[in-house]
């Protein structure tokens, strides 16, 4: 196995946990987590595939991913803040449908 | 030399792995703070041993970035996130 | 030469064994805390992974990103969300108060999870059965990397060949600040005095990661560097300063601080415009000024991702004045 | 190999040797304040003789002084958390570790 099929597949590993906790975990927290890790996996997958043309990788996956990290970090920062402000109204951290179940 | 370097750094990586294992049993919220720590300093050294065995000059920089910010997350940890009572969970 | 591609392949699949195990622990364990550490760490070690995919534009993102900015800010939120549940140290030993923290192996949930597996699975053939070597745009960027200004190819295509991308990018930025602002609150906050240490840790620190920034900005005109990661680590250092206790003066004027966060946009607004004028096309950069033009562009950049940065870990920021500990 | 690549080699061996031996006390120590001493003086001397080896592989001046600097921030870094950490612990009242 070669190795941008090795991380490709780390990432399809990574997406899928991630997507698996996002649907079952009640946490708001955990889930935010969840989609970090989901967007990691995809990451990996773009600059994996990317890898494939040899010793120069492909530029362009690059380019989104970098763009990507930084969008992630300030979506994960508006979710956040969000989740606080539920938890300051509610006293929970979870949402509405989750909580009794 | 590049066969050395290489070894080297998996050595590192494992013993960053097994790092880990402190971040999962605790017992106190510091401890895991400090494996976060061990993974930054072995990190750079991963980082600069994999600049050498691979000759790009680039990863220097990124074992930089690393170094300037890996106080960050600790300081954070210190300033914000450290609970007031946690001595009562410390199993020793 | 088999040596070598045997240690390759043992440090590649160490590397992605371990993310694997980590997400999977930061997912599943019930104490918090831990799991917020466990994700700190992953992002440290996929930094290495960009490193060994010979993505060292991603992986300065990365570090700067992961190492400074995500952790501050879970730990953060974490104290935040903490300080307002009954028992204080719940979060940190586990026991909140969820009702289906679903944790253990023994409680999979089959529905989603069979899915899941039928999906992943699907994913994973697709990658399989994809070409073992494929070029994709790598000669098209590579032929028109003389035209761009610069040689970096990353930084050509996010600031010249697809700079409207980038345009977008810092707009949806600023909106993630605005929805931050719109939440309100989060403006009190009375660090505990930072002590003699921190305070000279932070006043070494800042004047270096200004320099670095700096000097990644300058630097991804032709190697790993740019906008993004020098911006990141602007960012970085104005978490570091507002986490020692350090606090704006009140005599700059509010107005200073909106325009700063407003430049990369207005920047990037007013050269399309420009090129449009000019050269007939949004963004499109004559070739004898490119470099110069992109290098504007990034320090305008550059300054409004540090900012907005900064800003966002203000706002979404622990209050906890009413308990100054210890 | 020359003279240089062979007395590079041993720093970078002693370096990994300091590495484990940080991680083995991370793992070992009783209390916070032990793992702490571990982890912040084994691990910055383990990079120092790490970059002491490396250096001795570089040509250019520059990159040496980057790879300095980079020792540097570490140490700054490291010694800053400890006294941190040991700090707040006390404070915390974490008890030491007794025989």
């Amino acid at each position: 196995m070669t190795t941008p099929i090795l991380y490709a597949l780390t990432g399809i590993g990574l997406f899928s946990l991630g997507l698996y906790s996002l649907i079952v975990q009640a946490h708001l927290l955990r889930k935010i987590l969840a989609i970090n890790i989901m967007g990691s996996g995809v990451f990996l997958v773009l600059i994996a595939l990317a890898k494939r043309s040899g010793e120069i990788p492909d530029p362009v996956p690059h380019a989104m991913v970098i763009t990507g990290i930084v969008v992630a970090v300030s979506a994960t920062a508006l979710a956040l803040s969000m989740m606080l402000k539920l938890n300051m109204e509610t006293h929970h951290a979870e949402l509405p449908d989750d909580q009794q179940g | 030399m590049q066969t050395f370097y290489l070894a080297l750094a998996l050595f590192l990586l494992l013993s960053l792995v097994a790092g880990m294992w402190r971040i999962l049993r605790g017992p106190s919220a510091t401890d895991r703070m400090l494996a976060a720590q061990l993974f930054s300093t072995t990190a750079v050294a991963i980082l600069l041993l994999l600049a050498q065995a691979t000759g790009k000059p680039a990863f220097h920089d990124i074992a930089l970035v690393f170094a300037l910010l890996t106080a960050i997350t600790a300081v954070a940890f210190v300033q914000r996130a450290w609970p007031i009572k946690e001595d009562k969970h410390d199993d020793n | 030469m088999e040596t070598i591609n045997l240690l390759i392949w043992s440090l590649d699949s160490l590397l992605g064994l371990s993310l694997l195990w980590l997400a999977w622990r930061a997912l599943t364990t019930p104490d918090l805390f831990k799991a917020v550490v466990l994700f700190i760490a992953f992002g440290l070690l996929i930094t290495l992974v960009w490193v060994r995919l010979d993505a060292p534009d991603v992986a300065l993102a990365e570090a700067a990103i992961g190492a400074g900015l995500t952790g501050a800010l879970l730990l953060s939120a974490l104290a935040r969300l903490d300080s307002t549940h009954s028992d204080p140290a719940s979060v940190y030993s586990g026991k909140t108060r969820v009702n289906n923290e679903s944790a253990g192996p023994e409680s999979i949930h089959w529905w989603p999870f069979s899915l899941l597996v039928l999906v992943s699975s699907g994913l994973g053939f697709i990658i399989l059965s994809m070409p073992v070597a494929f070029m994709g745009l790598s000669p098209e960027v590579s032929d028109q990397l003389a035209n761009s200004g610069v040689e970096n190819p990353v930084t050509a295509v996010l600031l010249n060949f697809r700079a409207y991308d980038t345009l977008l990018e810092m707009v949806v930025l600023l909106i993630a600040l605005l929805g931050v602002w719109s939440l309100g609150g989060g403006v009190k906050h009375k660090e505990p005095f930072p002590g003699t240490v921190l305070d000279i840790l932070t006043r070494l620190l800042t004047p270096v990661l200004i320099l670095v920034s700096a000097y990644l900005l300058w630097v991804g005109a032709h190697a790993p560097g740019g906008a993004f990661q020098a911006g990141s680590v602007l960012g970085a250092a104005g978490v570091l300063l507002m986490l020692s206790g350090w606090q704006l003066q009140m005599n700059i004027p509010v107005l200073l601080i909106r325009l700063i966060l407003l430049a990369g946009p207005f920047a990037f607004i007013a050269m399309a415009v420009i090129t449009i004028m000019i050269e007939g096309q949004l963004l499109q950069f004559p070739v004898a000024q490119a470099g110069l033009l992109i290098l504007l562009l990034e320090t305008f950049a550059t300054l409004s991702i540090g900012a907005t940065l900064a800003a966002l870990f203000l706002g979404g920021q622990t209050w906890k004045n009413d308990e100054e500990s210890l | 190999m020359t003279i240089i690549d062979y007395i590079s080699v041993i720093l970078l061996v002693a370096g990994a040797f300091f590495f484990l031996a940080g991680t083995l006390g991370l793992l070992r120590f009783p209390d916070v304040y032990t793992r702490l001493h571990a982890l912040t003086k084994a691990d910055n001397l383990g990079l120092g003789l790490t970059v002491t080896g490396l250096i001795l592989q570089l040509e250019s001046w520059l990159v040496a002084g980057k790879l300095l600097l980079i020792w540097i921030l570490i140490l700054l870094a490291g010694a800053s958390v400890a006294h941190l950490i040991a700090k707040g612990a006390l404070r915390r009242k974490v008890r030491l570790w007794k025989q």
